[in-house]
């Protein structure tokens, strides 16, 4: 499946603002997949939302779902 | 149970002390409130690395922010008995010196307001999709970061 | 050690949005500012024996209050690294839903600000010389008592 | 000695704005009197200041003093 992934704060300067994967069927592959090509994430400390609701630990992805990588907040 | 609407608290760039002064003229018609708590975030000029900081530019992922600062306000108000709550922040860029972050929270006795204001500072610095660009005079930037 | 001088806090009657916007504007030329914090107090429209307040009457021991209150000052400045500090408090008549008391504190990063407003707040409600009288709408009052 | 009083809050509805004292040479004697006076007074929750301080025990008086009889607080 292709997943357009939206991009947030500081890992912006190093993914872009959106980009695309093809063949991911969950969260863990869209980490592995971005960790795979942009290895500077690893040590990075962002969080992932699918659909607007942080994700722990996996989930599975569909048509539908918007995924989103949110670098540290910093906000207030 | 009501149901209460999702908000918008996204603002474009700063806010006027005159917008915060319009906000507090209008709690003066509800003569059951004793004590309004209200925190300003205002952006600092800090210097790094030798160069001084102009303004912040503001970006949010606006509609999960909405969507969490919605179940954060469900969540205070909640827990204290509060009049009033109003939350503010800015999306753009806002100058040193000027207001970014704006809550504003009344209750009838002073201690609800006092508390809960401090838990939404804490909880929309902690929980909100927001993030902060400083903007240094030489035109390059650095990505804020919250203590 | 500096020495600061006895700084008056009373104003005459009801302080107005305008009063307190002035005061916010004031700090924005101060960019090393990053927090506010502020507390209102506002005289609330209570019913007591089926009558209701329609003002709350405040006197002071306005030279002892002004000693304490410096006294307070120095203390809250020596605990707590504030950039600003300020207090006022009504004397005369202030109707409800009027201001009546305002505190305002800065601070380079906001937990300094949120906690010496809210110690000021505690500590000028409790050992100020200042008596509120509550008016009635028949033109009785009863004394205000502080919980 | 004499002595004058002020007064402030709801003890001023009982022992009005101010009053004044004859021979009186510490607060304990002040307070005596006033107790003896105005019996109302031992129930009411009050405090002395001498010269603008809050006494706390007993002390002696001088033709200066300034006494001033605090009904509890009740600003902000």
């Amino acid at each position: 499946m292709k997943v357009n992934i939206i991009v947030f704060g500081q890992l912006r300067d190093i993914l872009g603002d959106q980009l695309e994967l093809d063949e991911v069927l969950d969260i863990d592959e869209v980490k592995n997949q971005l960790h795979e090509k942009y290895p500077e994430m690893i040590e990075s400390n962002y969080l992932v939302a699918l659909n607007k609701k942080l994700v722990t630990g996996n989930m599975m992805l569909n048509d539908n779902s918007t995924v989103a990588i949110l670098s540290a907040f910093s906000g207030g | 149970m009501k149901e209460r609407a999702v908000k918008n608290i996204f603002v474009k760039g700063a806010m006027a002390a005159s917008f915060i002064a319009d906000s507090i003229q209008k709690h003066q018609a509800k003569t059951a409130i004793g004590g309004h708590s209200i925190f300003l975030g205002q952006v600092r000029a800090d210097t790094i690395n030798g160069k001084k900081v102009t303004a912040i530019e503001y970006t949010a992922y606006e509609a999960m922010a909405l969507e969490t600062m919605h179940s954060i306000r469900e969540e205070v108000l909640s827990k204290y008995p509060l009049t009033c709550m109003h939350v503010y922040h800015s999306l753009g860029i806002v100058a040193a010196g000027e207001i970014c972050f704006f809550v504003f929270t009344s209750s009838e006795h002073r201690k609800a307001a006092i508390e809960a204001c401090n838990e939404l500072v804490e909880r929309i610095k902690a929980e909100l999709p927001v993030w902060g660009k400083e903007l240094f005079e030489d035109e390059t930037y650095q990505w804020k970061q919250n203590k």
